[in-house]
């Protein structure tokens, strides 16, 4: 569509060549999207005809980056839904260390953040300088609150030796945590129960040297309430690291390689959306947007909505899981 | 693709004769483009100039570009006539913005609370997903406007997806096959080591 | 249409004298390093990425010459894995992918489609400054301590070793970017920087090509780009994805790595096809057969080359389910493939064929690419596959596609494309003796392998039973004859940059754009924009031949 | 690595793999086959070579005919190419067509040999296989110690339980057509039927490191009874021998020849000659004594301590070697003056 209007407006080419030097600018302001930071003066780079055809091919451009951005994550996803496929425990059991609150804010925040930045669009497709700078910083503002929380969220984590890999010494257990204890209160007793009981058959075992599982019987047996969230988080039963007294899922650690992985690598998207709209903030006090150049605008809301989107799905994953 | 084939095929076939028609109006144009391309930084009145140079082309846009609106009419604008006004792009009405967002919100509390009921094996996570791919629905149509946008964007986004899907699957379901050769050495193994 | 005198001081505002073209448009390194021109950052590209094929041909003769002996010969076992893994990594992530399309494409393309240059002239410099920082990641690994995990890092190895393999991997991890900025680039080009009466069944073979690589580069990186990513922090941090001592799954590793890594040998593979759509045609005088069928095929080829990743994994533990699947699919592909080179063939019946060095190279790569593709139905018959995997067989077929496909095919295009990009005619005759030294050396590298390997001489050894040398030797034999077949190349071609004859606008009477323009062309590609009233293979015997330019005219430009 | 090549020069070339010829293949392409499953390769082998002669002559011929026939007489000549058209539908379908339905057999074929290959009959016997840098350890039913060898009976349906404790390794026997990897943190199986009474090379097909092409075996195939027979020696060997004959026999047969030399020269590991009663560098911490309990440790637990200049490449031989084999070590080990 774009060529035969290219034709009907041969003529501002020599606007574009006017300034050769800077011609590419915009473009590169299109493509770019962030990657090259460039005030461009003529807003139509001197390989385009005109400003429909600028702003299509910027829109393309953008809309093919996204798609790279989507398969890029997809691996991450892909190594989350097979761990959680073939040993569900061990997400039953890290998701209890994991803050929602913290994570629905940070939904929150991201989704308000997306909003501004629609509205930004509009904003410089209406050429309304003051409104879009104030959704600018808005979305900004958001953008710095998420990296705050999971700054919170990181540190907490980091001082409960929550960390992947062989680092993983978490320094609670997860019965003793509020959010089991809220959630099966018997469970979290009778966890108790058992982790003495593990204690004390330790010592018989160092004293008699021989470990003789056979002292349960001074005990009820327990219910379904005390027994099935223990075997759900892998605590006992056959994915327990210790057959021998309550402990946690083999290989637990690797939640929380994939959630840094996932969580990192999005936080490293959401710096990179905040710097890519610094720069635009600074075009925009300049007054560079209105109704015929306002791509750049456009692009970086669609990445920052990306971005958004991706949160969307981490959430629950990693949050909600029941 | 071929949909957005199509109509470039067609544009530009017939392109080459279109332009000579097209003489008169287009001569006009230049000097409001020139200095808007030419001025060292561009005032907010230029701007506004262009704005008003922009509308006086699209009114009668039937003269100076028909091709574009022809073509995105048949590129499958949802709303060519919307298009036209704005010059380059549909424009979001602000109501339309934040009544998404208020959707989005109640769908986070919706999917927050849902977590307190249990609803069976993998019931919960089934509702997350859906609820989230809803919410992912909202962004994508109005705050990305893609329902205003080139139908082949669309087209592109569901690539991504489908190959996404496609790399997913085929992994998993060889891992799921495979899975039984990993548990029986675990299992062996740590009962070599008690 | 404006008049071509208004548009030709629009489009060369410096001087409106022809002689001016883009490599004197300006002067200084600066210049270069930082022009947004296509052209020069193709130029930059193809020095880059020949100066990486020298070095990765360094590393294969040492590799053939140690193997002229069963035991050592010249250095010892871990040298040995050093050199094939630098090799290979050197020759796929820096020569083959970015050889044909960001090199010679970026020259080409835009001139091909009528564009004054690529839709997003920064995202090119960036694609290309990134390259650089690629690859000198990648070679900074052969200072630190050369990596030897295989360029395929398969783990757990790539995490027990105690090589630099993270500086190399993540050199691929910044390559897969440049590729992907490139890709990006080529498709947004396509779609939007046509001009008129360009549709898209006059697109030239070569942009076809172009394009459905783009595709296969914009999908299929970032699956690598992660993956590696997964495998550094892995290596780093632990966190028991991949390292079957913490839980993690090797083989999921070699799920995402090919998921990438087979459509990236279509990345390298496809836009060799394109060349040869393009040299064929012009060499027989006569249109392309078939051209619908080539260029559907083109991306028939990209996106099947999406489902097929698991017949590399055959051995590797995959279930069987699977590797029906994945079989099946791969059978696909032989059928587009098979159709190409039908047409090819059929292209050149009642052509007037003229046995130029550009043409001797696209025959080169029709008989070499036939038995490349042929040995890959081998491959893909599951049975047949568990025996000859890993072996020299593998090394063989796919060395007869990427070297004597991907490699050969660039040759044809550098020549063909080189007085257009230069402005210089090379020494015709060292051309054709070149042309022909590599078509021998080829075949005799790479023919024993495919014994040794049907015979299970397993593949990366450094020692090996003493009743394989004898083919050893024929192969070490065949690969310095390649290396002299080069070396003259690299010869007359950088002596044709100062006294080569001047090459005319149209030397091999081509009837794509690119011809229309001086050779080189001027900075603004052209000075008349250019409007397209036929397919790209119409019109030869509208050229005339001109003994004193030495070049083709149009017909009636001659008689007037 | 240029270091590394100039070090190269210093240190001493490998040993030659010790291991049978290949016996002489009946034609020229695959080895001999000696196994039930090999026929099916074979044949689809066979066929597809047969058609892409037929294809690769046809395509080759009509090239060279085309450029003869038509060849340009020269540029100035201007001749102009023969109007033929443009494309064919009807032709393009059928060379589309036709490969495609010789496809439809191979792969047919392929499925039915590879779902063979991987489904081993009921009541195979069964050996374990262990692969480690850079040595096969092949574990028999009622023989304690592994061996280096791979020994079968003809004509007996064997399956093979595959494992790593490293890297991934591939077990592949050529003149079985068999090949698998074997992955480490999991099982994996193939099984054959030896028809071919004899001794065939085994090798490590998938790049494990520095010492990949040195990872052979033997597989013996035994003539009926005679598996029997050698199963009873070993057994009565392995328990007989004590002391420094104990640790010689094991020096062979678990791999340490792989990575320590008894002569002095350095492999990949440090050699054993005159080793023992020396203070040796440790890459970590102070240098150590190498006596009785280091050795144990290093048996056991190789990394702790690890000697100055050599990679810590070492598996542990935790639960492979009775405290009789570790004695019978360290005796072997002293003895080598």
């Amino acid at each position: 569509m774009s060529e035969s209007t290219s034709q009907s407006v041969t003529e501002p080419k020599k606007g574009g060549h006017g300034a050769p030097a800077a011609t590419h600018a915009p473009a590169a302001g299109a493509g770019g999207h962030g990657h090259g930071h460039v005030e461009g003066q003529a807003h139509l780079a001197h390989h385009f005809d005109t400003y429909q055809q600028q702003f299509d091919a910027g829109k393309l451009g953008i809309w093919l980056f996204l798609l790279t951005e989507v398969l890029f994550f997809s691996g991450l996803f892909c190594a989350y839904t097979i761990y959680r496929g073939m040993h569900p425990e061990i997400f039953v059991y890290a998701h209890y260390f994991l803050n929602t609150t913290m994570g629905a804010i940070n939904t929150c925040v991201l989704l308000i953040s997306s909003l501004t930045a629609a509205w930004a669009v509009r904003n410089a497709q209406l050429a309304q300088r003051k409104l879009l700078i104030f959704n600018i910083v808005v979305t900004v503002a958001c953008a710095c609150t998420f990296m705050v929380v999971k700054y919170f969220e990181y540190s907490h984590k980091f001082h409960d030796g929550l960390l992947p890999g062989p680092n993983f010494h978490p320094t609670e257990q997860v019965w003793e945590l509020e959010s089991f204890k809220k959630k099966h209160p018997e469970a979290a007793e009778y966890a108790e129960h058992l982790d003495k009981l593990g204690e004390e058959r330790a010592h018989r075992k160092s004293a008699a040297g021989s470990a003789d599982a056979t002292v349960t019987g001074e005990y009820e047996r327990p219910t379904e309430e005390q027994i099935e969230p223990l075997i759900k988080a892998g605590l006992i039963g056959p994915h327990a690291e210790d057959p021998y007294r309550i402990s946690k899922p083999k290989n637990a650690h690797v939640f929380f390689g994939i959630y840094f992985c996932m969580t990192g690598l999005h936080g490293i998207h959401v710096v990179g959306g905040i710097i890519v709209w610094l720069w635009l903030l600074k075009r925009a006090a300049k007054n560079e947007f209105g109704p015929k150049y306002f791509g750049p605008i456009d692009y970086a809301a669609l990445y920052w909505h990306l971005v958004d989107l991706i949160w969307i799905y981490l959430f629950p994953l990693l949050y909600l899981i029941h | 693709m071929a949909n957005d084939d199509t109509p470039d095929t067609e544009a530009s076939a017939d392109a080459d004769k279109q332009p000579k028609s097209q003489q008169g109006p287009s001569e006009e144009q230049p000097p409001a483009h020139k200095d808007d391309a030419t001025a060292p930084t561009p005032k907010l009145e230029p701007t506004k100039q262009d704005e008003g140079d922009a509308d006086e082309r699209d009114s009668d846009s039937d003269v100076s570009a028909p091709a574009p609106v022809a073509a995105a009419v048949a590129d499958g604008h949802a709303a060519a006539a919307l298009h036209a006004d704005h010059g380059l792009a549909h424009t979001m009405p602000i109501w339309m913005l934040v009544a998404v967002l208020g959707a989005l919100m109640l769908l986070t509390i919706l999917t927050v609370s849902v977590t307190n009921y249990d609803l069976g094996s993998q019931g919960n996570l089934v509702v997350g997903m859906v609820i989230a791919t809803i919410k992912a629905g909202l962004v994508i149509t109005f705050f990305m406007h893609l329902l205003w946008d080139k139908k082949f964007h669309l087209i592109l986004f569901l690539t991504a997806v489908l190959f996404v899907v496609l790399f997913l699957s085929m992994s998993i379901t060889d891992r799921g096959e495979y899975q039984g050769n990993i548990d029986l050495y675990q299992n062996t193994t740590s009962a070599a080591a008690k | 249409m404006a008049s071509p005198s208004a548009t030709a001081d629009v489009v060369a505002p410096r001087s409106t004298s022809e002689s001016e073209n883009y490599l004197t448009h300006d002067k200084g390194v600066l210049s270069w390093i930082f022009t947004l021109d296509h052209k020069r950052i193709g130029v930059m590209y193809l020095c880059s990425v020949l100066a990486a094929f020298a070095l990765g041909g360094f590393f294969a003769l040492m590799v053939r010459t140690e193997l002229l002996t069963p035991g050592r010969t010249i250095m010892d076992h871990d040298t040995y894995n050093q050199m094939f893994t630098l090799h290979g990594a050197i020759m796929v992530f820096l020569v083959i992918i970015p050889g044909i399309p960001a090199a010679l494409g970026n020259i080409i393309m835009p001139l091909q489609l009528g564009a004054k240059d690529v839709a997003f002239p920064r995202l090119n410099l960036a694609s290309y400054h990134l390259w650089v920082v690629g690859a000198v990641f990648m070679l900074s690994s052969l200072v630190i301590n050369a990596v030897d995990t295989g360029w395929t890092f398969y783990t757990p190895y790539s995490l027990t070793t105690t090589t630099a393999v993270v500086p190399a991997a993540f050199g691929a991890f910044i390559l897969g970017f440049s590729s992907i900025f490139t890709g990006l680039n080529f498709i947004v080009t396509v779609h939007k920087l046509r001009p008129p009466g360009m549709s898209w069944f006059r697109l030239p073979l070569f942009v076809w090509a172009l394009y459905a690589t783009a595709l296969i580069q914009v999908l299929a990186t970032p699956v690598i780009g992660i993956t590696l990513l997964m495998m550094i922090v892995e290596r780093t941090l632990h966190i028991g994805i991949f390292d079957p001592t913490l839980g993690g799954d090797p083989v999921l590793f070699q799920h995402f790595f090919w998921f990438y890594s087979h459509p990236a040998v279509y990345i390298m593979i496809v836009p060799a096809f394109g060349v040869i759509g393009e040299i064929i045609p012009v060499f027989s005088r006569k249109r392309m057969f078939g051209y619908k069928f080539i260029a559907a095929s083109s991306v028939a080829i990209a996106f099947l080359g999406f489902l097929v990743w698991g017949h590399h994994l055959f051995v590797s533990g995959q279930s069987v389910l699977a590797g029906t699947i994945f079989s099946a699919i791969t059978f696909l592909i032989a059928v587009p493939t098979a159709i190409k080179v039908f047409n090819w063939i059929t292209t050149m019946y009642k052509g007037v064929i003229h046995l130029d060095t550009p043409m001797l190279y696209a025959l080169a790569f029709l008989w070499v690419f036939t038995i490349g593709g042929l040995t890959g139905v081998f491959l893909a018959v599951m049975s047949v596959d568990v025996h000859l995997t890993d072996t020299y067989f593998v090394i063989a077929h796919f060395h007869y596609v990427m070297m004597g496909g991907a490699i050969t095919a660039f040759m044809g295009g550098l020549h063909y494309w080189w007085p257009k990009a230069f402005g210089r005619m090379y020494n015709e005759k060292l051309g054709r003796m070149a042309a022909c030294l590599v078509f021998l050396g080829l075949n005799v590298t790479f023919f024993p392998q495919f014994i040794l390997g049907s015979r299970g001489m397993p593949r990366r050894y450094y020692n090996y039973l003493p009743e394989f040398q004898s083919l050893h030797v024929l192969s070490t034999v065949g690969a310095y004859t390649l290396g002299v077949g080069f070396l003259i190349t690299a010869f007359y071609l950088v002596r044709s940059l100062k006294n080569g004859r001047i090459a005319p606008a149209n030397p091999w009477g081509g009837v794509t754009l690119e011809w229309q323009c001086s050779s080189p062309p001027p900075y603004y590609n052209f000075h008349k924009p250019p409007v397209v009233e036929a397919g790209p293979y119409d019109g030869y015997e509208n050229l005339m031949y001109d003994e004193k330019i030495g070049g083709y005219l149009p017909r009636k430009a001659k008689s007037g | 690595m240029i270091v590394n090549l100039s070090v190269s020069l210093a240190s001493v070339a490998f040993a030659e793999p010790k291991l049978p010829k290949l016996p002489d293949s009946p034609f020229f392409w695959m080895p001999p086959d000696a196994s039930v499953t090999a026929s099916n390769t074979d044949t689809l082998f066979n066929a597809m070579l047969w058609i892409s002669l037929i294809f690769a002559v046809a395509i080759f011929f009509a090239m060279v005919r085309f450029c003869v026939k038509y060849r340009a007489k020269s540029r100035a000549a201007n001749e102009n190419a023969q109007k033929t058209s443009e494309h064919n539908t009807m032709l393009e379908l059928t060379w589309s067509v036709i490969p495609f339905l010789i496809m439809v057999p191979l792969f047919v074929g392929g499925f039915k040999g590879y779902v063979n290959l991987r489904t081993p009959p009921r009541g195979a016997m069964e050996i374990r296989a262990q692969g480690q840098k850079w040595k096969w350890l092949f574990t028999y039913p009622g023989l304690g110690t592994p061996d280096d060898t791979l020994h079968v009976p003809v004509n007996t349906p064997v399956r093979i339980v595959i494992n790593s404790v490293d890297v991934i390794h591939s077990l592949f026997i050529p003149a079985f057509r068999t090949k698998m990897d074997a992955v480490p943190g999991r099982y994996s199986d193939i099984w054959f039927k030896a028809t071919e009474v004899g001794e065939f090379p085994i090798f490590c097909a998938e790049y494990c490191g520095t010492s990949h092409s040195d990872m052979l075996a033997r597989v013996i195939v035994h003539p009926p009874g005679g598996y029997e027979k050698w199963l009873a020696s070993t057994i009565a060997s392995a328990d007989s021998l004590s002391g420094k004959d104990r640790g010689a026999m094991l020096y062979e047969k678990q791999g340490c020849s792989t990575c320590h030399s008894i002569d002095g020269s350095p492999k990949v590991g440090p050699s054993w000659k005159g080793i023992f009663g020396k203070m040796e560098a440790m890459t970590a911490g102070s240098p150590m004594k190498v006596d009785e309990n280091y050795l144990r440790e290093s048996m056991m637990d190789p990394q702790a301590h690890v000697v100055m200049g050599f990679a810590p490449a070492m598996p542990t031989y935790q639960g492979k070697l009775s405290d009789k084999d570790i004695d019978g070590l360290i005796e072997f080990i002293k003895s080598l003056k």
